[in-house]
């Protein structure tokens, strides 16, 4: 078992003709992930790694009867390929891009809420089920298929913290980048809810970061609905008010919401264990298990 | 995220049609005195450095005539304000007022949407009035499939119990909230909007801050970019295409991924050094990049070692270690101890690559975070 | 019985200060309907009619426990007025105003779509349930209670038919006079579809005209839907193509769609007997009951 | 629905980068034959009127040398074309094309939204099209909250089969929606968009009608309307605030609302009679109003005899009649029989009140109609 992706998920990928897009693209089949098709304007008609490509998404996932769409597009265009994934109906969109504009997502957020098709990002590293499929950007061989379901507002934080978990030899059930950004489309409530109602989940591990109060959220959440046991992190401890760390969102505002100590309190007050560093997040992960 | 300098953010609000007081930007304490003259007494002389508090702080004095206009000037020009040195001055009418009022719209994260807010308690810091009378603060949120409709506005502002000039307030606010949706703002407010006492109303400041991501639809608030930056190392960040942030210790971070990078000043701290920067290089590793990342840590003249953290996802650990040794090649010497450790995808082969005559090599996040820490102390 | 409005609708009036708004909401008044409030910016704490004048819309809608509002503002500001009073969630929104921007219409229409709403209009004579209340600017004089349901595209034609209803001694049950504009809120569907479930109405008039093909939308509905009987009529006969006949929607297109042969026959064939003369409905309505 | 003129329109879409031939305006055979020498053979010389099908009625000719140029704008300037007077022609290079597209954009008002359309089978009437072979048109309905996204506007080109020119039709398209939207059009098209061999595109014909109700926020647009009315009484009209409709009968009709108006027309058409117009005079009866609708339906040549039909509905009858009596007391003599049918609030005080020796009172709509149809009949 896993959340949102498996063998069975079938993938356009938007943008495969790109640098990004392309290499990624070539992961995914090599990971094993059934990548269906492409779609990129003007390009239909080509392949890409043997995987057709046409001009529309629409006609893409039609022909194909796909159910997924990472989107690989630059982020002057992102918001415009987010809306067209959502327009076709499918169930999950993930979304890699970094760097789309605020606004932008706020409006396809605006739109994703009228939809019932998921979406993970942007700006994230994407979705893993450790031997079954990746939709995104993740190295699959840092991954082991496990009972540990993970869901990280970073990219290669996640790595490091996978990484001490394989090594240790504790698999994942499926590892969510639900990215770094401001607005998103999947949160830690989200997943948390997926991971719960997941019996191959055993154990769920939160990378939380500063900025916003979604983890704070998250705690709360965790305190009324999950019985899963859940560990965490928080990273970002000594990062000043008002300077953006790397993500968009990760910025602690000058009157104070935001801080890690907020959150790491939250989450201490909802039983949750909060890891000073990675590897302590992999012992309090074992003693869980 | 992109600020404006006061007078940037004026220029922009007044081209919009909100009224502004008439000012002039000066960068020399002649200029300051003469455009005082010009303006005519009473003004403010206000210092354009982009730190919260200025007034408090001392950037900001009302000066009755030309003499204490000059020593004024000479005082802020010049001036370290929390570590910013002060080289322009908004040299503007002094407005005579008799309310104080608050207006802005940023985004509410949380809500994935914009908020627009009135306060009848404007003129003092409007976190403070957040966090102290939360329900003097009226907000609405604004569907950004419509934008804010007209009656949003007006209804914010009575309800801030702004009565008779509600309707010129929710003007400026309306203009606000265009200006923020037409040029990609992620906050911009007026505080204090002043109201004279024949109930005009005049933004005597001006806030706007921009998102970085949508600059490239942007050419004119690009132009005020370089102006605008405050730090030479953070300009230079800027040109390299990196994502950094200067702190205030000696242990210099590089990394890949802001969330590693920031775990990694966490734990700087953690075993009792002190970061002295964020530095995330971002994805790959090519040569020049690192080469680009080590010359701006080695020329902050703040720090004293190095640590540089690659987790290898995509990208093969030898692969970067190769472009560590070429770009610390480069050198004819090495200025300052740096700690590399190499994790992921092929860190093994990486590991064994890496020219340990340049630098220190190490397993672990954690042992390589102790080794440059106990560098820097060294220095000390 | 009634739909929509009746002795218990509580009316705020947007824009009760202006020429037509203060005029008509005294003539509300006079009727019997029970407005409870106004709405016009700088003008709170007034009174005009005795009734309290307010600021905002959501203030005097609260303040009143208001159910319904009758928007009374100038075409330029009537699409910003209609949100207003969508966003209040009251039960009901009728919009008199003609001439509302085509385009101001379409966002409000694609908002009314997300909300739980009814609105009637715009450019629209409103809604009149006789000796109960009515709702925008219908002469109540020529109205009799009774058992006719009435929907109609047009002002003072619906006030022809009424008449000559009236002056047969048949009495209406409720009109509503939909609006002339090409996007409205309230189509004939949904008036059929109320009248239909309403015990008291045994017949109902249908006045349709040149433009569009709710009519003939309608006619199909009827067939599939509506057991009571209907009696229609259509002007604009004599209407060229191309010509926008005073309403914004009264228009057939060059191609043809929108004329009155179409949606007459489409009533024929629904078997909903159509007068040549307002007095010929009359007739056909008199045969009914 | 305010309809632009050819030249008009593709003034708009050059101004929003849409590629249009080179062309000018001419008013006289001089000015035409000048044109065309400037812009070079061959050319196309096309009449500004408001009227479909232009080319099959003679109102379009390609020319290839001044000899055509002349006696083309000879023939063309001055004609009759389906009633409407050419007064000036647009001279055009003439394009060499080897595809001719169809884009556009209206309302569709059944789904309360816009639609965008692009056909490969340009050229011709899209009604046909539409007619005879729908699956020909590809429609992509516009979410008003949004707008229309770039994507839209791929998926319509991609999937109306162009090829290689789908995207810079896309861009052509988007271009057409965001002026649709912006200059508050009703619809908008350019039939045909012509390919050349060398896979450019340019907008060979230009139409850009534009929504009455929203001209108060584009006094650009407003400007050219008075440019763009074709018909005298129908200028009139407008400078009234009537909403006025010319047609081929001899019986004139005023009325008050419109849905009353049509009702009017037909059963002018029922009892054998030619209504000569269309004309409401909207709610109230002001004197001068009722005075102004006379004053434009007895100016009109074809009319013969005139209906006035009047429901008071809150405005009271006896006030109406006084209006009546009031505007026709303006004239010396009535110069065409004026039937009056008054209903509604007080009708039968005011049909006491008017002065019969101006007027014929009918008592039902039936009744004036009859005597208007039969007035109309004895004239001839």
């Amino acid at each position: 078992m896993s959340v949102l992706v498996d063998d069975d998920t079938r993938v356009v990928v938007q943008g495969i003709t790109g640098g990004e897009g392309s290499f990624h693209a070539q992961q995914m089949i090599e990971y094993g992930t059934n990548v269906v098709a492409g779609a990129v304007p003007g390009r239909g008609g080509e392949t890409v790694h043997d995987v057709p490509v046409y001009d529309t998404l629409a006609t893409a996932t039609t022909e194909h009867d796909a159910n997924a769409v990472v989107v690989f597009v630059p982020p002057a265009f992102a918001g415009d390929a987010m809306f067209e994934a959502l327009d076709t109906d499918v169930d999950l969109v993930v979304s890699i891009t970094e760097g789309v504009p605020q606004q932008d997502m706020a409006r396809v957020y605006r739109r994703l809420g009228e939809t019932d098709t998921r979406l993970i990002g942007p700006n994230c590293p994407g979705i893993i089920t450790p031997g079954q499929a990746k939709l995104g950007i993740l190295p699959g061989n840092i991954f082991e298929s496990g009972n540990v379901g993970l869901v990280s507002r970073s990219g290669t934080l996640t790595y490091q913290v996978v990484d001490n978990l394989t090594q240790r030899g504790i698999g994942q059930s499926t590892a969510i980048g639900i990215g770094g950004d401001p607005i998103i489309g999947t949160d830690f409530i989200d997943a948390l809810e997926l991971f719960e109602n997941d019996p191959a989940t055993d154990a769920i591990v939160m990378c939380g970061e500063i900025g916003g109060e979604d983890e704070e959220a998250a705690a709360s959440y965790i305190d009324q609905n999950v019985s899963t046991p859940v560990v965490g992190f928080i990273a970002g401890r000594t990062a000043p008010p008002g300077k953006r760390m790397g993500h968009a969102g990760a910025i602690v505002s000058g009157s104070g919401t935001g801080t890690a100590e907020s959150k790491i309190a939250a989450l201490d007050d909802a039983g949750v264990p909060v890891g000073d560093t990675p590897s302590a997040v992999a012992d309090f992960v074992e003693e869980t298990l | 995220m992109m600020k404006l300098h006061e007078h940037q953010a004026k220029g922009v609000f007044a081209d919009a049609g909100i009224p502004t007081p008439s000012s002039q930007l000066a960068t020399s304490v002649e200029e300051a005195v003469d455009a005082a003259d010009s303006i005519g007494y009473p003004v403010a002389i206000k210092a354009q450095v982009h730190v919260g508090g200025r007034g408090k702080a001392g950037g900001i004095k009302l000066v009755e005539d030309e003499a204490e206009a000059r020593s004024a000037a000479d005082a802020i020009l010049g001036m370290d304000l929390k570590g910013l040195t002060v080289d322009s001055v908004l040299v503007e009418e002094a407005v005579d007022f008799t309310d104080e009022l608050y207006v802005g719209v940023t985004m509410d994260r949380s809500a994935g949407k914009p908020v627009a807010m009135v306060s009848a308690r404007g003129g003092v810091d409007i976190e403070e009035v957040a966090a102290e009378a939360p329900e003097a603060i009226v907000r609405e949120h604004i569907d950004p499939a419509f934008g804010m409709h007209p009656y949003q506005a007006r209804q914010a502002a009575f309800d801030a119990g702004l009565g008779e000039v509600a309707t010129d307030v929710a003007r400026v606010l309306s203009t606000l909230y265009d200006l923020w949706a037409a040029k990609d703002a992620t906050s911009i407010e007026v505080n204090p909007l002043m109201v004279t006492a024949d109930n005009e109303i005049i933004a005597a400041d001006a806030v706007m801050n921009v998102d970085d991501d949508a600059l490239f639809r942007h050419d004119d608030l690009e132009a005020m970019e370089d102006e605008a930056a405050d730090d030479d190392l953070e300009r230079k960040a800027n040109q390299y295409g990196f994502d950094y942030v200067r702190l205030s210790g000696n242990v210099g971070i590089i990394g890949n991924g802001a969330g590693l990078v920031m775990t990694t000043l966490d734990i700087v701290d953690y075993y009792g050094g002190a970061p002295a920067n964020f530095l995330d290089i971002g994805g790959g590793a090519k040569a020049e990049r690192v080469a680009n990342a080590l010359d701006m840590v080695f020329s902050d003249e703040n720090v004293d070692s190095i640590v540089f953290n690659i987790f290898g996802g995509i990208t093969r650990g030898d692969e970067v270690a190769k472009g560590i040794n070429e770009a610390l090649g480069q050198f004819e010497t090495i200025p300052k101890p740096v700690t590399v450790r190499l994790a992921g995808t092929n860190a093994s082969e990486g590991r064994e690559i890496l020219n340990t005559e340049l630098v220190t090599v190490e397993e672990t996040l954690e042992s390589a975070v102790q080794d440059a820490v106990e560098n820097a102390e060294g220095t000390n």
